[in-house]
């Protein structure tokens, strides 16, 4: 037995918690989750059933908490968990789940399976058993500040450009600004459209807010690979920058992961509450167009939808500002079947978008999308996350469909009173 | 005196292993421990918990189609069996002596008729599906199956004793009774409690995050 | 009491009694005889209750009794079907059905030592095709399961007192035949779902076609060349409208006699049992045909129903119009659901 | 050997009912069960004729014959008794009965069909003769006491005869003998009637109609 193998056991360990082990106690194999998973219903597969990419961490929880799983590994009888299982599972647990939480709303029995694999990643990870880009993206988050290797001359670099197309000042480093802005490397990469929308928005509505040339990105590869130090260190970044600067917000882009990151684990992984509140974005704006700061006008009458972020929507509770944003600026906004805290991922979260051994898979899950926006036969899809935008389009390129993908800032930057655009 | 002992001794350690090891089961769970949730939470945690138990009675409108089959096979088998345990006359005759102290009115014929054909439709085709369906052919365990092959046989076991009659009869069902009760706390019957932890902990967690579970 | 005197004893005290009522009769009546005869043209003495009496032993219509004890039949005074009842379940239904299922047995057993199991001509090609969703496969083996139940219950308290008795005794069948009856009440009332099950899913692809008769002339391939067939074969509809017919007929009558109480008379009970023992026997005789082809008797016929997938071979063979149809619909050769073989088995690596 | 029946005179019966009741006190049967009735023939009309029905103890039982646990049994008195403990409440006896005899109590757990119930003409069950398990499950056991079903012992008319068969049917003949010609007194027609014997008995039909 190697030692990684052991740390990772080891890890393993550390996350049977009260929830994991009242979970794995109360599944009585009904196979629900099945339905509920966008990899079993495209492939019709079953090995692709939540509850059994769970089975490394089942079969320690069964012989540490159940009498028979204990009696019979001491016998012999039973098979413990062993580093082929990791080794077995790792395809399972890291390419064929995008711990979008959708198997979690369906559980008879209330299992959280999202939070099981997010934690059954620690134990992973910790034995060595990740996809390489994953890793990779780790190590450059840890060691650059960003998963796709953005550094500060980046995003200045990207800036400047905002500055020339707004014609605005960006603020960076201000000290006491209300709002420190992250933005997701995505966002500085291919979607400077998102940082523009922002400062004219902000511009616009009085905001008082700034970038923190220390901490700028949101995403937080450690929460996806499922290392907590890792995780740790990319949100303490966050809280040192925002400390320095005093400001009392630290808003969270579009991006989906980055959100649950610093929202809901954030002050877990640093061990103490956030010094500061977090704020998605969209929930920001929503606050903004109810205090009457935010003036939007005109309309775009085409016929859209809007796709959830799974970590901004059902995992991190933004469900109705985005609706209510869409309904001021597009009436012609019709709901997919499947919406809101039911929504379908898009494939690609969790992770699976930086795990390039995924991309089959992930292509023949995106079907799933694709028949939701066929049943609609619309041509714009609106959304607030990078990732998921970036796979939207990706899979919409593959089955060669017609439909456009949108940011949903971007549409409101777009409807902004007074704009210079519009 | 095969019914003396399945109805004296073997009862008594059978209870006794329930207990405790439903007990000892639950007391894990709370061994295990769980750190303070330091996020600021939109909603309470402990409402959602509450919410969550009684809401996941009945899946999301979305998941109604996917869910139908379970849903109406697992009730069917449910309620049948709840009615069944609680409310046949024999059981209710056997709390009031050997249990409680005091009894409840019993169900009528036709109601324990009614239960019992659902308890077991519902179970027979629970049971069929997981032999046949891949998916729970590749999740089930011998777990699973012992769980509902003894279940099974205490309903078959009571019904062949519902006639009264034999004494044979009514030791062979409760010799059943027995084992289910000491196999119990050992396996997946014990979602039976663990359920409400489950769904509590889930919906405390969602409802943080603002979400209905 | 007295002691138990021989038959012709009896009998010769029984004729010597009637020979002595007779002429003591003779004696009293002689006195009577002018009446009589004054009434000559009119009737000749008759007892008074002579007419009653033979209403009431009349089998056809018994007349209209009343009676202060409230229950079902009690105003019946001779139950004139009982006997015919009784004829009918010790003297037909009992040992008929023995010879009819015992035949069936026996014809089984020749089969399978005359023509031995049916093989895949061809042997398997590993290609599958699906035949049967989890749907239909559930639907099976519910209803299996409930007839399995019924069956051996039904047949148990059938047989039981001549077979069963000796072997466990009184005491140990009464407990075998309580527990029997018990089930075989209780599991009646789910048969009709395991019927409904299987209209619901089975009724597609057995209506009848012409090509089904020319498969019933070449007696399903064993007569003469080989039988087309599409999806089902004529021996399978028949099996599945007489799942239907001989499912209803004992639903219908089972339920008349599982609840006695609703009032129903005797009369209703006995015409429920006639048609429940003669359905019942018929669909075990049938349900042995059926199992027997259905494991033993074909190779490569049972998997459709265990994991829902047949080898294309076996498709060719023995329903070729449906394989064709499969084939032109691109259904063949599709991978089948993975996982149908190990529960707990790793998995394969995932895709890419 | 004496072969125990009973034999109800329906010229005699007055549909009293007293064979039932005495019946049920005498063996505390149970709700609903009814091990004698009395039957009505042409109730309110002339020629009304009521009589006592119960087992009859038939010399080839129907009951035994269909039974599928073979619970029933003839004791050497010729008495038609069935185990309790073994039958299993089928109720095909029933069927076969011509005469309604076997019972069937609701009072099961469940209030399906108990184990059957009938006359016993007084004789109890297989348990020892006079216990108080036998008295529980089959009522008093008088034949073993050298008495007589109580129903006929307290036939107030005397319609109701139980004993033995040949016994009885010798006392029937003799009534048969005595009374001449059914319910009239000899001479009845003659002295008081037009229309006939038939006629002025009270009973119409076609030889009177014949006649007039």
């Amino acid at each position: 037995m190697s030692e990684r193998f052991e740390q990772g056991v080891a890890a393993l360990r550390r996350q049977m918690d009260a929830r994991i082990v009242s979970y794995f106690s109360s599944c009585v194999h009904c196979g629900l989750c099945a339905e509920a998973c966008l990899f079993y219903t495209e492939t019709g597969d079953p090995k692709y059933t939540p509850i059994h990419k769970l089975e490394p961490m089942r079969k320690l929880w069964r012989q540490e908490y159940t009498f028979w799983g204990r009696l019979g590994v001491k016998l012999g009888l039973a098979d413990p968990l062993t580093e082929q299982d990791l080794a077995d599972w790792e395809s399972l647990v890291y390419d064929s789940c995008t711990l979008c939480g959708r198997c979690s709303m369906v559980c008879p029995v209330g299992n959280d399976i999202a939070y099981m694999i997010r934690k059954e990643r620690e134990g992973m990870v910790a034995a060595g058993y990740a996809p390489d880009g994953m890793k990779e993206a780790t190590r450059r988050a840890l060691e650059i500040g960003s998963p796709m290797g953005v550094t500060l001359k980046t995003l200045q670099a990207t800036l400047k450009g905002v500055e020339r197309n707004t014609g605005l000042t960006i603020p960076v480093d201000v000290q006491g600004a209300e709002y420190m802005t992250l933005f997701s490397s995505m966002e500085v990469v291919n979607f400077p459209e998102y940082i523009e929308s922002i400062a004219r928005i902000f511009a616009a509505a009085g905001v008082s807010w700034t970038i923190s040339s220390e901490a700028f990105e949101a995403t937080n590869s450690g929460i996806q690979i499922g290392d907590s130090k890792a995780a740790g260190e990319l949100v303490g970044r966050v809280v040192s920058a925002a400390e320095k600067l005093g400001v009392q917000y630290v808003i969270s882009p579009e991006c989906g992961h980055a959100f649950t990151a610093i929202r809901w684990e954030g002050a877990n992984l640093i061990g103490r509450p956030l010094p500061f509140k977090v704020i998605h974005i969209l929930e920001l704006l929503e606050q903004l167009k109810e205090a009457g700061r935010l003036k939007l006008e005109g309309q775009t009458d085409i016929r859209l939808t809007f796709h959830d972020p799974c970590q901004i929507v059902r995992r991190g509770g933004v469900v109705e500002q985005p609706r209510q944003l869409l309904r001021e600026v597009a009436p012609g906004f019709v709901e997919m079947r499947d919406h809101g805290v039911m929504n379908w991922c898009c494939g690609g979260g969790g992770g699976v978008s930086a795990n390039e051994r995924a991309d089959p898979l992930r292509l023949q899950a995106f079907q799933r999308k694709k028949k939701q926006l066929d049943e609609l036969g619309v041509e714009t899809m609106v959304t607030a996350c990078a990732n998921c935008r970036i796979i939207l389009e990706e899979g919409i390129e593959h089955y060669g469909m017609d439909v456009q993908v949108t940011g949903l800032t971007e549409l409101l930057a777009e409807h902004l009173a007074g704009s210079a655009k519009s | 005196m095969f019914l003396d002992f399945v109805e004296g001794p073997l009862w008594y350690v059978a209870a006794a292993v329930f207990l405790v090891g439903v007990a000892w089961r639950l007391a894990a769970i709370a061994r295990a421990g769980l750190k303070d949730d330091l996020s600021v939470p939109r909603t309470p945690g402990t409402t959602g918990a509450v919410a969550t138990v009684f809401r996941r009675f009945l899946p999301h409108r979305e998941f109604m189609r996917p869910a139908a089959f379970q849903m109406v096979a697992g009730y069917a088998f449910h309620i049948g069996l709840f009615v069944l345990v609680l409310f046949a006359a024999p059981h209710v005759e056997f709390i009031e002596q050997r249990i409680l102290g005091f009894g409840w009115t019993p169900a009528p014929h036709w109601v324990f008729l009614l239960a019992a054909n659902f308890a077991f439709a519902g179970l027979l085709l629970l049971w069929l599906r997981r032999m046949l369906d891949p998916v729970l052919r590749r999740i089930s365990t011998p777990d699973d199956h012992i769980g509902t092959g003894l279940t099974f046989v205490v309903m078959f076991t009571g019904c062949m004793a519902l006639f009264e009659s034999h004494d044979f009869l009514r030791a062979l069902h409760m010799l059943f009774v027995d084992l289910l009760l000491i196999y119990f706390p050992f396996s997946r019957l014990m979602h039976a409690f663990t359920f409400i932890f489950s769904r509590g902990f889930t919906g405390a967690t969602m409802a943080r995050k603002g979400v209905s579970a | 009491m007295g002691k138990k005197s021989p038959e012709d004893g009896g009998r010769r005290r029984r004729m010597m009694f009637r020979a002595f009522a007779l002429m003591l009769a003779a004696v009293l009546l002689l006195p009577l005889m002018p009446y009589a005869v004054a009434y000559v043209g009119g009737i000749t003495n008759p007892n008074p209750g002579a007419d009653l009496w033979r209403q009431v032993r009349q089998r056809e219509a018994p007349p209209e009794v009343r009676t202060q004890v409230q229950g079902v039949d009690t105003g019946v005074l001779i139950n004139a079907r009982g006997e015919s009842w009784r004829e009918f379940r010790m003297e037909q239904l009992i040992p008929w059905s023995g010879w009819f299922l015992g035949g069936m047995l026996v014809a089984i057993a020749l089969f399978y030592l005359l023509r031995g199991r049916i093989r895949i001509d061809n042997g398997r090609s590993g290609i599958l095709v699906q035949r049967f969703t989890v749907n239909q496969r559930m639907a099976h083996w519910f209803m299996a399961v409930v007839f399995t139940i019924l069956g051996l219950t039904g047949l148990v308290l059938l047989y039981g007192r001549f077979v069963l008795i000796p072997l466990l005794g009184p005491e140990g069948f009464s407990v075998t035949a309580a527990a029997c009856k018990e089930i075989h009440n209780l599991f009646g009332p789910i048969f009709p779902l395991a019927v409904l099950l299987i209209l619901f899913y089975f009724a597609r692809g057995n209506g009848f076609h012409w090509v089904d008769f020319k498969w019933l002339a070449k007696g399903g391939g064993l007569l003469g060349g080989h039988a087309s067939a599409g999806h089902f074969n004529m021996g399978q509809k028949l099996w599945f409208w007489g799942t239907l017919l001989f499912g209803l007929s004992l639903v219908a009558s089972g339920f008349v006699l599982v609840f006695p109480n609703f009032g129903q008379g005797r009369l209703i009970m006995e015409w429920a049992h006639f048609s429940h023992g003669i359905a019942a026997v018929l669909f075990i005789g049938g349900a042995f045909a059926h199992s027997y082809i259905g494991t033993l008797g074909m190779e490569g016929a049972l998997e459709a129903m265990t994991n829902g997938y047949v080898d294309a071979n076996w498709a060719k063979e023995h329903h070729d119009l449906w394989y064709a149809q499969m084939e032109a619909e691109g259904k063949v050769g599709v991978v089948p659901e993975r996982g149908l073989s190990e529960s707990s088995g790793g998995p394969e690596t995932a895709g890419g | 050997m004496a072969r125990m029946k009973f034999l109800c005179d329906a010229e005699r019966c007055i549909e009293c009912n007293g064979c039932v009741t005495a019946c049920k006190n005498e063996h505390e049967v149970p709700w609903g069960v009814n091990r004698r009735r009395v039957v009505t023939i042409n109730d309110g009309e002339p020629g009304e004729r009521s009589m006592s029905v119960a087992c009859m103890h038939c010399s080839d039982a129907p009951c035994a014959a269909v039974c599928p646990v073979d619970c029933f049994y003839t004791t050497e008195d010729g008495v038609v008794l069935h185990d309790k403990d073994i039958c299993i409440g089928c109720g095909y006896c029933f069927y076969a009965c011509p005469f309604g005899a076997p019972q069937f109590p609701s009072t099961g757990a469940y209030g399906s069909r108990g184990a059957m119930d009938k006359c016993t003409f007084c004789a109890g069950g297989p348990e020892p003769d006079g216990s108080a398990e036998e008295f529980k499950k089959y009522g008093r056991n008088r034949l073993s006491e050298g008495r007589l079903p109580l129903c006929a012992e307290m036939c107030s008319t005397k319609a109701l005869l139980a004993g033995d068969g040949d016994t009885v049917s010798d006392i029937f003949r003799e009534r048969v003998t005595y009374r001449g010609i059914g319910t009239l007194a000899w001479g009845w027609g003659v002295a008081y009637g037009k229309g006939g014997v038939r006629q002025s008995a009270g009973l119409g039909g076609k030889a009177s109609s014949t006649k007039e």
